[in-house]
């Protein structure tokens, strides 16, 4: 199987949706004459043409609200934020009318629309380019909310969503977007709404998304050398969020830390923190804890922001208090 | 262009574009317009229809037959009736929450409007929107939209799909004069005009957002918004239904023939308050009385009266007619039942049921 | 002591701090010549004249954004939003300018600022109308949220919002600004960040906050008749939020139900029930249970609408649970 | 006004204003624009030092002093300098991200400026901001801001809270071309005008906003946005200094005394890439020629040189204390500590410990 960076299966993912369907076109900031800010719809122009690989100006709002318009008449967008915390400016559209306007209308409309494109820190950006905003979209009923890891997952789950017919969020990262995975020439889809348990352990579980996948991953790693095993899990969505295979897993292991990149006040790791102590209560040997990134903007000094970005450090302590191991 | 004085924006009995001051109606008559005989009558009806339901609305809204907002098109018939007659059934229609008229116009029948309002299932939008949010998209009526600005972009959406499948299809979108002053007017007029998109954004300028006249929310003329894009554009005289199917019929000749969007300000009133818990203070009897003396329902009667297209009788005949079926849209509202709760899950996702739902 | 209603206090608030501070003004939709949607600005205009109440075009970006820009240049502004389901279309003012503005310079910058308005559904106006925001709120760091449930607070909370150095977003009730308290006629502060238990009880702890609270209230008695004695604490302000109240009410009673009118996913129930659990596990005889509004939209509907609104009923099922008693 | 050709907005190569079609440069001399002999020099220095200091920064990142993005102001520097000028000090000063040169004229140091983009506590925003977000607000320098068009409503505010107190200053709010297609633009220019807020708005339009030439970005002319409000409005010749200084000195003094807005357009261009991760495809070579022919500091040498008013050995002196400034601005930079861990959890809010922080 050949290797294929992220942003290559991202452009494979909509390059093959696009072949197998006319509707189905993109739309962003420099996503076609300049193939992309991180390269992740290199050639796509070259390919379809300009009718269906569209270069929007600065608008979020505008054109995200025209991508929902477009999906409600029929067409599947996707509509690539040059990051996504440039998409709070057009937050409404995503919030208002892509996530209720189907209920509101009593059903008679889907919005079959992806929203995608970077998410979360990418090195020194300063506070208003760092935000994770996986919690804030799952905090909103009628979005589908996606955040995979690595090249394999994020390659079938953006072939689904861009078949779903829900409006979705697929949330990528640009510091990953250089990450390398075998990933089949095969297509494949992968179901939404399902976890994968990425490595096996019984002492403790630990469910990391997006980015600090890998940084749980690196702490599993290192765990493993001091003889504690790590069951790893890796959501990949947030919403639906396959909680039956994490409490499965406590289950087992009795012990839990959440890994997440947004802020800690009602994120992701306080959702499943408290499911699993509602569901699991009683197979808790410790209470579960979590890892984010603090409750501060972030900073852009070097020191600071390695400080500010949660590190596999901080997971093994995490598990460590969650073992009692210290 | 007409020169309009506007009284300075501190004025706290700011008055708006005076009756007497609108835009020149067009001189043709029903023939020169394309409008046959018959349809003199369906006009007619169309805009009575609008007006009794909505007052009939407003009385079992006062009865507590129901909740929420409502907020009436009174005043405002003759821009519904104008505009679905100048343009296609199949055209695609958008509005705001002020959404009875032009629903009724698109298709949406009394009962289901009604249905709608009292929250039951035979409701356009299966009881679940409400009167902001009437949908019938069979019919290519979009919505019903109560955040103010938020679907203009949808519109410019609407259009881009019709034009993206080369359709002859266009869109028109609908906003009050308080959605002039929102972002989305920007992005999605830039978008439009830069893009070509087959749409006509059209203000329904009545004169207030809410208790704001509008010289005190807007710089500028509001048809001046489309100077900037370089955005073709008019004003209409929204209280003549002759002038509105004028002017919408050649722009919406001009739109499918060159696929590029427009911009009218149409000058109309609004007889109620904004919503129903509305006093009204901002504005003076005299003002609502200058307008009443020009409504577009009375306009149209005098007409076809007066040239002798319809007689006393036979309008009464029509009213008549609109009075029984919008009694039995109360009766049928009353009868169809409230959603089940399991509908509260529905509709949220297109999967039936979804699992994490509960 | 008079008896008030919440508007009133919300006014009287308003009143005696512009008294108080020449560099305080109101902004918003309807705030001036209509006396507010709700009448929570009524004769503010009479007696400050249209210099320091002013109406605005409904352009939630511009003004939230105009008075941010007034505050760092040295004013004191109070923007209304007629409900903070419009302030979507103009949350990155608040969520990247207000909250982030102060660390990004490196602390030149104060952003003396209060965002307020109702919050939460307000009956049955549909699901763009009714979204209750404390937790999206909470969830970014630089904010201050304060979500009171009674006039009481409400009027000592806002003067110490006003009279505080950050952005503050305040959060009222449509259907709470009719409801009446006993308010001293003397000038009052109340601390921001301090929890208050407003029922003693030693079977199990509720956390309620705003109109929540009431319902929560409604419970509590008739747990009462039933034996129940429950510990009512309402949070008063989301952030910060006093865990500390909570944890030692739970060492107390063991138990605890969360009630919150925002959605569960990621919402303050989740952030309270995880900080319960993370921090008086072995206190904990029970798994914290939490009530709040589906994860659906709201629905126009009355019977749908009271279905999706939490009841008391709800809360006495919560209570239930984490007591054993069904 | 000139009337400029467009390519169509499908070009794949489309070309911005041709650097031979710019505004008309004033004609008036340092004289007739109130410059004395001096000022040249320092006018002269002033463009220089931005440009040196931001060829090292660019040396220094390329380095890898430091991270983050770098949006190199190189090519506009007469706007940042005639603007200064033009304005009064304690004027309030606020634009995006590509912040240095303007910076660098309201007051904040090489030093300040350097030690900013390599993170340290010297820096501007106490190295918490980094490159894009530079602020001294004690020389009325508000930011850098980096979410494209959410500033423009924050220098509304700027001016609003100026004229609250009465006061005499005014607001300049600097934009690029892309942040042109914001809503924010549309609420706050009307809000501007509404109001009547004493603000000058700037879009610097330097062809491209990234890799997107203006008229594929930008239905109409930029300037004519102000039609829209009835706003005042013009185009500036942004290569020319004295054109900058003549258009801004006028327009200062008008808002200073109507207390109206102003929308100005002034035409310029980067040289450099949009940041340094910019292979800069979407222009040509020829294009960029044509541009560098005018450079702006090119033409201040010229006109000191030619009229006799700074030797070659005079200016060659100023370049030399400009490159030394310079050079210690490094040195300051690598020597300025780096800020504490516990910075991190200070300047969140006002208090400085918020206990609920960690
Ligand atoms: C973004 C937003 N802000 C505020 C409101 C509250 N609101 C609803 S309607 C309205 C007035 C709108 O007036 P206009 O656009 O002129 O329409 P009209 O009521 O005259 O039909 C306001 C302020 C809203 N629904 N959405
Ligand atoms: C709302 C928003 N969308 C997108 C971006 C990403 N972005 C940063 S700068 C830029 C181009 C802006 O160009 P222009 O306004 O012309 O300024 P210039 O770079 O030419 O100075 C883009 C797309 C952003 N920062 N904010
Ligand atoms: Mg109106
Ligand atoms: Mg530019």
């Amino acid at each position: 199987m050949p290797q294929k960076q992220f942003r290559e299966v991202i452009r494979d993912a909509i390059q093959e949706e696009m072949d197998r369907d006319e509707t189905v076109f993109v739309m962003g900031e420099e996503v076609a004459e300049y193939n992309g800010a991180y390269k992740a719809t290199q050639g796509l122009l070259d390919r379809f043409g300009e009718k269906r690989v569209i270069d929007t100006p600065i608008s979020e709002l505008g054109f995200a609200g025209l991508g929902v318009g477009a999906a409600m008449n029929g067409l599947r967008p996707i509509v690539e934020f040059m990051t996504f915390n440039f998409a709070l400016v057009g937050v409404d559209q995503i919030i208002n009318n892509a996530a209720k306007i189907r209920y509101m209308s009593g059903g008679q409309i889907k919005i079959p629309i992806v929203f995608r494109g970077p998410n979360g820190s990418a090195g020194q950006l300063g506070a208003t380019h760092s935000v994770s905003f996986e919690s804030m979209y799952a905090h909103f009923p009628g979005l589908i909310v996606i955040h995979p890891s690595e090249p394999y997952d994020a390659k079938g789950l953006l072939k689904s969503a861009i078949r779903n017919d829900n409006p979705v969020i697929f949330l990528e990262s640009e510091q990953m977007y250089g990450m390398k995975q075998e990933v089949p020439e095969e297509e494949y889809l992968l179901p939404i709404g399902e976890a994968e348990i990425k490595r096996k352990g019984n002492d403790v579980t630990v469910v990391a998304d997006g980015k600090m996948y890998h940084v749980a991953r690196t702490a599993a790693d290192q765990l493993a050398k001091e003889g504690v095993e790590v069951e790893l899990i890796d959501p990949r969505t947030i919403k639906p969020f396959d909680m039956k295979t994490v409490i499965e897993s406590v289950k087992k292991t009795n012990r839990c830390v959440v890994v997440d990149e947004s802020h800690p006040f009602g994120g992701v790791a306080a959702e499943v923190g408290f499911q699993i102590q509602r569901d699991a209560f009683d197979y808790l040997d410790a209470p579960v804890q979590r890892v984010t990134i603090p409750d501060v903007p972030a900073p852009f000094s070097r020191p600071l922001f390695d400080a500010w970005l949660p590190n596999p450090s901080q997971v093994i302590d995490a598990v460590n208090t969650v073992t009692y191991r210290k | 262009m007409t020169k309009r004085k506007k009284e300075p924006i501190n004025s706290r009995t700011a008055s708006i574009i005076r009756a007497t001051d609108l835009p020149a109606a067009t001189k043709k008559n029903h023939k020169q317009l394309g409008i046959s005989d018959d349809d003199l009558g369906v006009l007619y009806r169309s805009m009575y229809l609008q007006r009794r339901f909505e007052e009939r609305a407003m009385q079992m809204y006062q009865k507590g037959k129901f909740g929420g907002f409502l907020h009436l098109y009174i005043g405002q018939e003759a821009v519904s009736t104008g505009t679905a007659y100048a343009l296609q059934e199949e055209d695609d229609f958008i509005t705001a929450y002020r959404d009875h008229g032009l629903g009724l116009v698109k298709g949406i029948t009394a009962n289901e409007s009604m249905a709608e309002l009292f929250g039951k299932e035979g409701g356009c939008s299966r009881g679940k929107g409400g009167s902001m949010h009437y949908f019938k998209t069979e019919k290519h009526f979009w919505g019903g939209h109560a955040i103010v600005g938020a679907h203009l972009p949808l519109a410019a959406g609407l259009a881009f799909a019709n034009k993206y499948r080369g359709e002859d299809r266009i869109a028109i979108c609908f906003f009050g004069d308080g959605a002039i002053d929102q972002g989305a007017l920007n992005e999605s007029f830039n978008l439009a005009q830069l893009w070509k998109l087959p749409v006509i954004y059209v203000v329904e300028n009545n004169g207030y957002s809410m208790g704001t006249a509008v010289q005190r929310h807007s710089a500028g003329r509001l048809m001046d918004r489309a100077k900037a894009y370089g955005m073709k554009h008019d004003e209409v005289n929204g209280m003549d239904l002759f002038s509105v199917i004028d002017k919408f019929s050649k722009v919406a000749k001009d739109v499918r023939k060159t696929g590029e969007p427009w911009f009218l300000e149409v000058i109309t009133y609004r007889y109620r308050g904004h919503s129903m818990s509305d006093p009204g203070n901002y504005r003076t009897k005299e003002e609502l009385a200058e307008y009443k003396r020009i409504d577009p329902i009375e306009r149209l009667k005098i007409y076809v009266l007066e040239n002798g297209h319809l007689t006393e009788k036979e309008l009464d005949a029509i009213n008549e007619e609109v009075e029984k079926e919008v009694l039995e849209s109360i009766d049928f509202a009353e009868n169809s039942p409230f959603p089940p709760e399991e509908q509260l899950y529905e509709d949220v996702y297109v999967e039936k049921d979804f699992p994490f739902l509960r």
